[in-house]
């Protein structure tokens, strides 16, 4: 075993560890928290460059642990897990300089980041986990370790929330338990690098049995890619903190459910297989209507975290339809946007967060004129909200671009058409908060801020980086390092060059 | 032969010393009287058997043993219904029958 | 011959059942006490008619003389009046409380009864079977071991060597429920409003020399035929009942540090039996060849003196401190 | 076949009247009985079934019975303490207690 | 020839007892106590460290005791199955040694039980004796290869039990005691007749010479189900639970941990043992099929009270109705698929049960300690009062559930894979199925510690042992469910 299979571990370790120490600190011990937590960001920054150099020039860094017999616990490098690793470990750093402002003067911090750093590390296991197993192990996990974060207000509210969320999850997660288990039993274990050889091999003997697995493995992650119907939880867990709900919706628990999906499709049954069995058309149709239903629901909203969570719900989805259509450029569609939905909706988000916090605007018909109070602020806003609309040159116009592109190229034109349909949903529900927010005049006073700028820098940085960082992938798509890239190299290790 | 008669006398007559103690406890009509039939009558009874046992026995040992457990049972039976007697005095059951004593 | 023994064993066996059906099914529970002594008698007189002289008199002494004592006891500490009703609500709803209805109570009754006769008789088939065709048994192996082990009794043998461990957690059991009783606190005799009798006293003292003496009797036989530490025990724990009946003094047993080395001395006895061969690297309870007989000896001697303290603590109820520590507990 | 069998079987039926007299028998020192019926019974089928008049009776069977009852008055001794001073306890106690 | 190690085995049994009589002779001496219970744990723990060495080294082995060997004498016999409870059990037995300690000689409460009222108080004095001499009993009952023996070892270790429910002293304490008395003796003595059929049929009473001898007809049948009625009764299986709920929440704190997690734990173990293992080939299957079925009930049923209840160890006792049950629910898969891993799975939910049901007891305990009660609606909030025993209780109720990463999590899955190969499918379905409802009333105390309330009158700090034990054990849970593999791995 050389230096370079330990390398995924230590990314795991990297945020396990300093949360485990973070559990036991006094409350009273900020500097040092505040310090375990960017230190262990930044090194977990640092190691996933050093694994997708390593990977960059062909290694493929391995570790395994037996916990039981015939049960082992497997981590593996690929293009996929790195893109989603970095996306995590990235938008983790930006995330916790923000809770750390956002909190401040919150009681239960310890708790709170422990849980925090908990949640990164299951997120990160998810995107290196060699097999579906692993895989599951780490998603449970992050079930779990989300629920305090979401009812960490305490109120009877937020309590309730947390309840929708785990009769949610734990369902999906015993329907996931299930489907593994039996394509086990079946199959034997399945690694995720076989691309589906495993289930080739089967799909004479029980196409049935596989039609129901698949059945089983995509409804367990659908709730937490909230899909329509088991998409419920997703509004009502907004009761979270900002920083909880960024997370959520930009990495942890949502993007865990798209990229299983991308899993199961591409590596557990391979396209082949998928498409032979019919079940990526079932994928395809709830996806269409979870973008539309999304999209409609967020168009009635008033809360504006609301709305940002039915946006969520149906941007999702075309992750969903993009490994539905089993075309490369859809596929290249889906994986890109994975990551630049993270970048936008995570922008959003802090956007909305420093509106509450700083001005305890929460809803859309409260935010006239809340432009000219908090600019930066809303100028980050807008780049988000424009790229979510697909206009171009920002990031969300690459993914969809490619997604249509995809779309025709398997000739489902009616794909195509739930893209354009959807897009004019999303600016039919973003342009209006646009508008009111620089257009129209203040009704009341806003509290003056105390310092030069228009909140506190910690709660301002954030958002203004990933702002710049989702203009930027869009921009510069056509470089070599650039998510573009990399999922292009992953649709042709799927479908061959 | 002669040996064998007297036990079989002797054992009839324990019986017969027996049924006697038993009749009078499930007859006599008060708490002192009873015991007093089952203790002496039972006493007398079993004593007549055990001589009648013992005779039989070849060893002396056993015989002597046979001997000693009627011995026993006299002083723990003379005992116990001295006990039964007092108690029921003190407790007063079968009111109204104390000046009878 | 055999008739006769059809006519003696059915009129047993038969009394038997009935003894034992009118001690559970008695209206109140004296008489069930009752019943359930002479219930135990009988046993005794089966075990001796089944060639088992030992279980007779441990029958006798323990199994009907003690528990029966202990019944009476607890009957009277509860106080004959109250006993009934508030033994019956104490534990709450009982298992199948008697039901406001008294039909639906005895329709209740009737069917467990029926189960419970319905499961006796298939046992009872199997039993059946499995009475004609049984072999001798362990019988032939164990008095082939006899010599090897050295002690001549085949009960003994087995009780102290071949299946010693059975009988060290015998012993932890007897230690068990001292311990249980004394937790649990004194439930004190209603003292009697007059002195203790002189002749209950004289009586005590003879009976009491007496038993000890018979005690050592059987003791000593333990290792050659029927007999043993068990019994001896049992005898001893009889002297010590009426001891306590004669001198409230041995209400104080529960204090003086001899009595607590007593109660443990079978136990003890037992682990240092067991241990010391384990020090030597061989096998828990293994006695060092020819020295079983020794061991057995000691082993029976002991066991009589903690079974009579322990039967005796059993019977006392616990220690008079508790009963101290009860008062301060009412007190507001 | 001989008049020994009878004996086991006997047991068999103390055995069930115990567990009748255990389940619907609403006196506890009466359950204490019962479950010292049930142990003599399984003690009767114990040596009984080892004992047909024919062979040396089998002493191990006789030396767990021994230990068998050891045991049953051990239990008894301890139920009968609990029984004695439930008895005691005064029922606003409950109300105290918990 | 027994080597030293194996003969080792012995002070498992012994220590305990021989600390028994010990802490009973020298009760009242300063430190005393301390220094006999430092030593058992000390004697236990080489034992059990011999045995797990000597089992992964050369395998199963048995101890002749008094080196006469079956049928004459009785015999220890140690493999796999019953060195994973004995290796599980010790760590139990050490932490709740300490929170029982920290209970006894930390300022107390009026509101607590008698037994921790008053030191050297009478009660406390008989304590430890009990204690240890339960500590004997279970793992004389982990080691006996013998009948007659078991059933000795049961009464010893039910009798043990009874009388520490006892200590508390108090009336809903003391019925409950009796009611936990009368199952007990009524499934020994189930278990007695089951052992004379079983001498009387093969003229042994020895678990391996039975194994090899075992044919399936009338006799044996009648035989097994009394012994098993006997052990169900025992393990609480529903619908014969209703002594346990009572018992385990009435004793004091620790006990009720030992109670949950190894007595309950070793008639379920016997059971495996005797109807999957010695009596393999005798067993109609269609008898699992009933037991797993009133497995399957017991979880529901469980689980549902222990939703209502409105006292936080009445909600732990419940909790372990439902837990065994789902053990015997998942008797059918190991049944069915014969397997070695279903085996494992089914060991692996047991011990896993037993660390975390001991970890949450022991939590539970703290908390009523902190609060001078464990009524769930006045605790609001006690997370953030009393972090320790919550994480300890959270962990807990997470290996019950089976979050990955637990050894509850591995039992279940090598159930599910073993029993889907096989098409046990409806057994599957209600071992996943049942972490729905295990999270349910876990998910209940969670809220309730997680919601953010005042805190109230009369809640006193906690001695820190008592807490760190609780999370020592809960951690295990994790250290299992991660650990376990390379030493499960070269086992048979």
């Amino acid at each position: 075993m050389s230096w370079a299979d330990l390398l995924p571990p230590f990314i795991l370790g990297s945020s396990l560890l300093p949360g485990l120490v973070i559990f036991f600190l006094p409350e009273s011990r900020r500097t040092l928290r505040t310090a375990l937590n960017l230190a262990s960001a930044c090194l977990k920054l640092v190691a996933v460059a050093v694994l997708m150099a390593v990977v960059a020039t062909g290694g493929q860094p391995r570790w395994e642990w037996s916990l039981a017999p015939g049960f082992d616990l497997a981590l593996q490098a690929d293009a996929l897990s790195l893109l989603f690793v970095t996306l995590s470990a990235g938008l983790w750093l930006v995330t916790t300089v923000y809770a750390i402002a956002y909190l401040e003067g919150a009681p239960q911090r310890s708790r709170f980041f422990g849980f925090f750093s908990l949640c990164v590390s299951a997120t990160v296991g998810i995107a290196l986990s060699a097999d579906l197993l692993t895989f599951l192990v780490f998603y449970e996990i992050l079930t779990i370790t989300t629920y305090p974060l979401v009812v960490h207000r305490g109120t009877r509210r937020s309590l309730a929330a947390g309840g929708t969320y785990l009769v949610y999850t734990l369902s999906g997660g015993v329907l996931l338990f299930v489907g593994t288990a039996w394509l086990t039993a079946l199959a034997g274990p399945v690694d995720f690098a076989s691309g589906g050889a495993t289930v080739d091999t089967l799909i004479h003997e029980h196409p049935g049995a596989l039609r129901a697995i698949f059945a089983l493995l995509v409804a367990g992650l659908a709730v937490k890619a909230a899909i329509v119907p088991v998409h419920g939880w997703l509004p009502v867990a907004m009761i979270a903190p900002a920083p909880v709900s960024a997370l959520l919706h930009a990495v942890a628990v949502v993007k865990a459910g798209a990229f299983g999906i991308l899993r199961v499709v591409y590596d557990v049954y391979g396209v082949q297989a998928a498409t032979d069995l019919g079940v990526l058309t079932w994928l395809a149709g709830f996806a269409t209507i979870t973008i539309l239903f999304g999209s409609l629901r967020a168009l009635v909203q008033d809360d504006l975290k609301r709305r940002l969570a039915y946006s969520t719900v149906s941007q999702l989805s075309y992750i969903t339809l993009g490994a539905a259509l089993a075309t490369p450029l859809a596929l290249t569609g889906a994986v890109v946007h994975l990551v630049h939905q993270g970048l936008m909706k995570i922008t959003l988000f802090f956007c909305a967060g420093n509106l509450s916090e700083t001005l305890g605007v929460r809803r859309v018909s409260e935010m006239a004129g809340v432009g000219r109070r908090m600019p930066w602020t809303m100028r980050a806003f807008a780049v988000a909200a424009l790229g979510m609309i697909g206009t171009p040159p920002i990031a969300g116009f690459v993914s969809k671009w490619y997604l249509g592109a995809g779309a025709l190229s398997s000739g489902d034109g009616w794909a195509l058409a739930v893209l354009v349909a959807s897009g004019l949903l999303n600016a039919a529900y973003f342009l209006p908060i646009l508008k009111t927010a620089w257009f129209e005049p203040a009704r009341k006073a806003w509290p003056v801020s105390s310092g030069r700028l228009e909140t506190s820098w910690m709660l301002l940085l954030p958002p203004l980086v990933t702002a710049a960082l989702s203009l930027l992938v869009g921009v510069c798509a056509g470089v070599d390092a650039s998510p573009l890239a990399w999922a292009g190299r992953i649709a042709r290790e799927v479908f061959g060059p | 032969m002669v040996v064998n008669v007297g036990v079989a006398a002797l054992m009839c007559l324990g019986g017969l010393f027996f049924l006697a103690g038993l009749v009078g406890l499930l007859r006599f009509p008060d708490v002192y009287a009873r015991i007093h039939a089952v203790t002496k009558a039972d006493t007398l009874g079993l004593g007549l058997v055990a001589t009648g046992v013992a005779l039989t026995q070849a060893s002396p040992v056993v015989a002597v043993k046979v001997l000693l457990i009627w011995m026993l049972t006299a002083l723990s039976s003379g005992a116990a219904g001295h006990l039964l007697c007092r108690a029921a005095y003190l407790e007063e059951v079968d009111n109204g029958r104390r000046e009878a004593l | 011959m055999s008739l006769a023994a059809w006519v003696f064993d059915g009129t047993l066996t038969l009394t038997l059942v009935v003894l034992g059906w009118g001690a559970v099914a008695a209206r109140d529970p004296f008489t069930g006490i009752v019943r359930y002594i002479t219930f135990g008698l009988m046993a005794a007189l089966a075990w001796a008619r089944l060639g088992a002289p030992d279980l007779a008199l441990a029958e006798a002494a323990i199994g009907a003389g003690l528990t029966g004592a202990l019944l009476l006891s607890t009957l009277g500490r509860m106080g004959l009046r109250q006993a009934s009703r508030r033994a019956g609500e104490a534990l709450g709803a009982a298992p199948r409380a008697p039901t406001p209805l008294p039909g639906m109570a005895q329709a209740w009754s009737g069917l467990v009864l029926g189960l419970s006769l319905a499961i006796a008789a298939v046992i009872g088939g199997v039993a059946r079977t499995l009475h004609g065709r049984n072999g001798p048994g362990l019988g032939p192996l164990v008095d082939s071991l006899r010599e090897t082990s050295g002690i001549d009794s085949p009960v003994a043998v087995v009780l102290l060597d071949l299946r010693g461990y059975d009988t060290l957690l015998e012993t932890a059991v007897l230690f068990t429920a001292v311990l249980a009783v004394w937790c649990l606190g004194v439930i004190r005799f209603r003292r009697p409003p007059w002195p203790v009798d002189p002749v209950l006293a004289s009586l005590a003292r003879v009976v009491t020399a007496l038993l000890v003496l018979v005690a050592a009797y059987l003791l000593q036989l333990g290792l050659h035929g029927p007999g043993g530490g068990f019994q001896a025990g049992a005898v001893l724990a009889a002297a010590g009942v009426l001891w306590t009946l004669a001198d409230r003094r041995a209400l104080r047993l529960g204090e003086s540090r001899l009595a607590r080395i007593g109660l443990t001395l079978g136990l003890g006895a037992f682990l240092v039996a067991a241990v010391i061969p384990m020090l030597a690297g061989r096998s828990f309870l293994t006695y060092a060849a020819g020295s079983a007989p020794a061991w057995a000896w000691v082993l029976e001697t002991f066991i009589a003196v903690s079974v009579g303290l322990t039967l005796t603590a059993l019977f006392m109820g616990g220690l008079s401190e508790i009963a101290e520590d009860e008062a301060e507990e009412r007190a507001p | 076949m001989t008049s020994l069998v009878l004996y086991p079987l006997a047991g068999v039926v103390a055995l069930a009247l115990g567990l009748a007299g255990l389940v619907t028998r609403p006196h506890l020192l009466t359950k204490v009985l019962a479950f010292n019926l049930m142990a003599t019974g399984a003690s009767l089928l114990l040596v009984g079934l080892g004992h047909d008049g024919t062979a040396s009776s089998d002493p191990v069977p006789q030396a767990m019975v021994l230990t068998g009852i050891v045991v049953s008055v051990s239990a008894t001794a301890v139920a009968l303490a609990i029984i004695a001073r439930l008895s005691r306890l005064d029922p606003d106690g409950v109300e105290r207690s918990d | 020839m027994d080597g030293p190690v194996t003969a080792s085995v012995g002070w498992l049994v012994a220590a305990p007892l021989a600390g028994s009589v010990a802490t009973f002779l020298l009760r009242g001496r300063r430190g005393a106590s301390e220094a006999v219970l430092l030593l058992t744990a000390l004697a236990a723990a080489l034992a059990t460290n011999g045995l797990v060495a000597r089992i992964m080294g050369s395998g199963p082995y048995t101890v002749e005791i008094g080196s006469w060997g079956a049928p004459a004498g009785i015999e220890w016999a140690v493999d796999d199955l019953s060195a994973a409870f004995l290796a599980v059990a010790l760590p139990v037995w050490i932490a709740a040694t300490i929170v029982a300690h920290g209970l006894l000689h930390s300022p107390r409460s009026p509101r607590d039980a008698r037994v921790f009222r008053k030191e050297p108080g009478p009660t406390a004095r008989t304590f430890w004796p009990l204690w240890l001499l339960l500590w004997g009993g279970v793992n004389a009952l982990f080691l006996s290869a013998d009948l007659f023996n078991l059933y000795v070892a049961l009464e010893l270790a039910g009798l043990a039990g009874v009388a520490l429910v006892a200590t508390a002293g108090v009336l809903p304490a003391l019925q409950a005691a009796l009611r936990y008395f009368f199952a007990n003796v009524a499934g020994s003595i189930s278990f007695l007749t089951g052992v004379a059929l079983v001498y009387h049929r093969y003229q042994t009473l020895d678990l391996q010479l039975l194994r090899s001898a075992a044919e399936s007809d009338a006799s044996t049948t009648v035989a097994l189900a009394l012994l098993g009625a006997g052990l169900l009764l025992k393990a609480a299986l529903f619908p014969m639970h209703a002594w346990l709920p009572r018992a385990h929440a009435a004793a004091p704190a620790p006990v009720s941990a030992i109670l949950s997690a190894l007595v309950v734990k070793a008639p379920v173990y016997l059971v495996l043992r005797l109807w999957l293992d010695v009596f393999h080939v005798a067993l109609p299957p269609s008898v699992l099929t009933f037991v797993g079925a009133l497995g399957a009930i017991g979880i529901v049923w469980g689980s549902a009270r222990a939703l209502r209840v409105e006292r936080l160890k009445s909600l732990i006792a419940y909790s372990t109705v439902a837990q065994v049950g789902l053990l015997f629910t998942a008797f059918p898969i190991v049944h069915a698929a014969g397997s070695r891993d279903a085996r494992w799975g089914l060991v692996f939910l047991a011990v896993g049960h037993a660390v975390a049901k001991a970890s949450m007891f022991l939590a539970a305990g703290g908390l009523a300690r902190a609060h001078g009660h464990d009524r769930l609606d006045q605790m609001t909030g006690f997370g953030a009062r009393e972090p320790l025993c919550t994480y300890a209780f959270g962990l807990g109720g997470m290996s019950l559930l089976g979050v990955p990463g637990t050894i509850g999590f591995s039992g279940k899955w090598l159930l599910a894979t073993s029993g889907l190969e096989v098409w046990a499918v409806p057994w599957v379905v209600a071992v996943s199925a049942s972490a729905l409802l295990t999270a349910a009333y876990v998910w209940r105390v969670l809220a309730i510690a997680i919601r953010s309330a005042p805190e109230p009158a009369g809640t006193r700090p906690l001695a820190r042992r008592i807490a760190w034990s609780a999370f020592a054990l809960a951690v295990l849970t994790v250290a299992l469910g991660l650990g376990s593999g390379p030493f499960v791995e070269p086992l048979p």
